[in-house]
């Protein structure tokens, strides 16, 4: 994966978040307050509009500059927690001038790690954690049977995908939906779905390559 | 969704450019920084005080910048969280070398972009004391979820805080008494109605004629249960037992009584809750010795109240009658 | 129908017992003469300053009570005219000997009314002028028709006047004060909602998702032209442009610009309307140096917003200037 | 007709009203401020809860306890225009024991006399007085006719009910409804509607006797 596939990953990402804004507001407004489409799409529409002086750079400092570019326009809980996501993702590639697959779960184990040191949320607490855990393992688990990028990823984003359908039946205990306690259970978690997003553009990038 | 609004994207704009408009000898709006800033800041010698969260809960928090409020307010997007860029900008404009207070309603992503903005600030040599409020009732307190959430006593917080801070006081003293004064109140809320988020479009939850939401936030979100609507004395009795109990306000004690519209429920209304927490707490023998009845933390157009009780002493009391000169709180000046 | 009531025939009741309840510093509420009067009330030798309406409209007029601005308030039946007895007891508590003056907004119950209280006011041997408000450019002016109504410039006619009555001026020059205000002030009013007046429990018009009316009263009435929703631009321009044109405002002016908001409009949207204000006015070189922001004049739970435009004089901004201190709009003390 | 007579007059009125409280309010909905129901209600309740003192009265004191308790609790237009009305009619029923048919035309005549001195309404401006304008010239052609007490009363009030329906296609000039210009076009006047209602309680009481 290079620089110039990270610009395609971003622009999947920032195409989809815009064609999903409607939906992942939808899925927040049960149990949480009707903007995560919104605030996801503001901030990749933010991190678009850097494309061009991004291009030029290696793919630790994109990978930062999408996430001081999330931090400082996402606001809400999803831009803290994305936006140390992609700084410690690019933390973990530092350097790198093309990323292997053992580079690519490094990526993903450290924006996990990076949403987990700020949230502090743990598997079954209907989050975004819910969705990027079951991939890490499942991108682990390919890469140790030496699998090629593009089934690593693919594997990842189907099993994001089982972890946000997953959320549905969850009892909150993180983030907003939270108060609703009881009341969250049946719905699907945005932040959950706005990861399988990240993680569906990254494996159709690859499969692409 | 009908609103008096010019494009969805510029709500927040527009209104905080009418607020600079309106308010020009208390305050200045930043919009490239998305701040309000108190005029004459920063006040040398004098602690900051300075609190943001998402916009749709006006007057909260640009209509508390002023003389013995806020110094300043980070507006967010409608319900969403302000950016640490923001708090940031904020915590400089109002930095006048002792100190700033962060007020801080606990949401994961205010807690969360405030953190971020306080290590920030730091680095630039300012010192920052966070304090998080966490008044509501509704929600279950407990170390492993997101706690409950910060509400009404947000807002007379801001303004007991801010007097003392007026007087010159150090910032440790400023946040000691920001924690008591949190640790005195507690909250509750109901909606009659939904809102809706102009982005969204759209109402974020649906209600039957006949139904309310009980233990609700700020954020238009549904509540802790939906009941058959009832009358404003069993409403009352909903919200202010679980705080009574709470705060275990004995008899003899003395509380502010802060009855606070979400925003489309006319004052008539709230003036009729008022009289049903006032036969409530003189039932008990609690003493109602200042209170406060209005939309000052509110839900856009949601119809519905909330209750907060603060338990009083003579700190509390004196700052809270200390002059205030905001747009949205003011007296003694 | 949700509203936070008990009884429908208990909402003015209610209200009035927790407005008591909650500014006994201020006022009294006397619920069998159904009035509201200044705490101290009568004033030696002060003119004493009377309004009333229907209720629904609140603050008004309960909420000016207090020093600096009503002596007294009658409040009606939602959206009713008060009876002459209120007005006769009213008029008898605020009476210091220097004579009361009635401020009636002109409709035809509400003139009626305080006609036939003056008349047995005046048997009592107390001194009375009556000054009727007829502000709203919405409505044809026509001696051969119940004319114009009464809208928000009552509201800021009751701060002025008020501010004067406190210095001790007589009753004539305090009616004339007040019949000045009256002349330099014009509004107009709109709606995106009807309201429901609780005896009725159902809205008093129906309004499609796509449409407003433009050029209401106060009483939740369908205004004079039903229109497709427009921007906030552009319904200011639509409320500006006729009061700008009525008041034949000149470049160089100074006004005060008053924004209202009906009840159920959120502060948001209120400072978005005054931001377009703003922008007109200045695009004229017409001054706007005095401003009021909120719900002061509502009808119930309406959507919507009227603007009010008030010439400025010398004579005038002093008494709006002047220190007031009631439940709904207080500074300087 | 007797003070009995009065007071099952205005108890018929009473229950009229009761009965017909939404209906007036309903009617005051889009071209008042949906409360004429109410108010008359209000007035007709508080007069009701006077007949244990009303029974004993003289017509003349009857009609005018009526005036001063309409006056001091219906409040609105109504209020001072029907109370007026009553206390009129009371004026010029003085020291009557039992009305004559030609009693009974001049207390017509001094109700509406008091609504025109009190709310200087013309006929043809959408108001009460389109309903008790012509009902009063049916009941002077009758009582001209030497027709009965039964007839008098019976065409006043079928003058009143046409003269109500015709405010339908009025443009109303007072009151309220003036404030909607054009838009008061094809509404029937709530006050006209009252005051039909009053005069056809009259007929019944005067036919059943
Ligand atoms: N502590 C947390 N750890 C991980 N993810 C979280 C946490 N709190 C919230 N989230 C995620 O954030 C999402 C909501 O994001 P968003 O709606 O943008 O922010 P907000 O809740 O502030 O409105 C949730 O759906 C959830 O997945
Ligand atoms: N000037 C007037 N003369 C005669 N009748 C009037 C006049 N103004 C209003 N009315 C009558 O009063 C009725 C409204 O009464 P009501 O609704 O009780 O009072 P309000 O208009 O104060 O709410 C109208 O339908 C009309 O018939
Ligand atoms: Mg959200
Ligand atoms: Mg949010
Ligand atoms: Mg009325
Ligand atoms: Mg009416």
């Amino acid at each position: 994966m290079t620089n110039q596939d990270i610009i395609r990953w971003l622009d999947r990402i920032a195409d989809e978040l815009r064609a999903n804004t409607h939906y992942l507001t939808q899925l927040d407004s049960p149990i949480g307050d009707a903007d995560h489409g919104t605030n996801m799409n503001r901030g990749f529409s933010a991190v678009h509009a850097k494309f061009p002086t991004m291009t030029a750079m290696d793919i630790a400092t994109q990978l930062k500059t999408v996430g001081t570019t999330l931090v400082s326009t996402v606001g809400g809980a999803s831009g803290p927690l994305y936006g140390t996501a992609f700084l410690r993702a690019g933390g973990a590639v530092a350097s790198k001038q093309e990323l292997t697959a053992s580079d690519i779960v490094a990526m993903l184990e450290a924006f996990l790690g990076g949403i987990i040191a700020r949230g502090k949320a743990q598997v079954g607490e209907k989050t975004m954690v819910d969705a990027l855990t079951p991939a890490l393992h499942a991108a682990k688990q390919e890469l140790d049977q030496g699998a090629s990028i593009a089934d690593i990823t693919a594997k990842a984003a189907a099993a994001a995908e089982e972890g946000m359908k997953a959320t549905i039946p969850m009892l909150a205990t993180k983030g907003r939906a939270s108060y609703l306690a009881e009341r969250s259970i049946g719905h699907q978690d945005p932040g959950a779905t706005s990861s399988w997003i990240m993680l569906r553009c990254l494996a159709e990038v690859c499969s692409d390559r | 969704m009908k609103k008096l609004i010019n494009k969805v994207e510029d709500v927040v704009n527009d209104s905080l450019a009418g607020m600079g408009a309106a308010h020009a000898n208390l305050l200045r709006v930043d919009l490239e920084s998305q701040i309000v800033v108190r005029k004459n800041a920063p006040v040398q010698s004098k602690v900051g005080i300075l609190s943001g969260g998402g916009s749709g809960h006006e007057p909260m928090h640009g209509g508390y910048v002023g003389i013995g409020m806020l110094d300043a307010a980070c507006p967010g997007a409608i319900f969403t969280s302000p950016v640490p860029d923001q708090m940031l900008a904020a915590t400089r404009a109002v930095n006048g070398q002792a100190g700033v207070l962060h007020i801080i309603k606990n949401y994961t992503g205010d807690v969360l972009n405030f953190e971020m903005a306080a290590e920030l600030a730091e680095l630039d040599g300012i010192k920052i004391e966070s304090v998080v409020t966490n008044d509501d009732v509704a929600v279950q307190d407990s170390l492993y979820t997101a706690g409950r959430r910060g509400v009404g006593v947000t807002v007379l917080l801001e303004k007991i805080v801010g007097g003392l801070a007026e007087t010159g006081a150090p910032l440790e003293q400023v946040a000691a008494l920001a924690r008591k004064v949190n640790s005195h109140g507690r909250s509750m809320g109901m909606a009659l109605t939904a809102c809706t988020v102009p982005a969204a479009g759209e109402p974020t939850f649906d209600l039957s004629e006949d139904e309310m939401e009980i233990g609700i936030g700020i954020h238009g979100e549904p509540g802790r249960r939906r009941l058959k609507l009832a009358s404003a004395a069993q409403i009352t009795e909903m919200l202010a037992t679980p705080i009574i109990e709470d705060l275990e306000l004995k008899a003899g004690e003395q509380v502010l009584a802060f009855v606070n519209g979400m925003g489309g429920t006319p004052l008539i209304e709230l003036y009729i809750i008022y009289d049903s927490l006032n036969r409530i707490l003189t039932g008990k023998n609690i003493r109602i010795v200042r209170n406060l009845i209005g939309n000052y933390i509110t839900s856009l157009e949601m119809a519905g109240c909330s209750i907060t009780l603060l338990r009083l002493d003579d700190e509390i009391t004196r700052y809270w009658d200390a002059p205030v000169y905001t747009p949205a709180l003011r007296w003694g000046m």
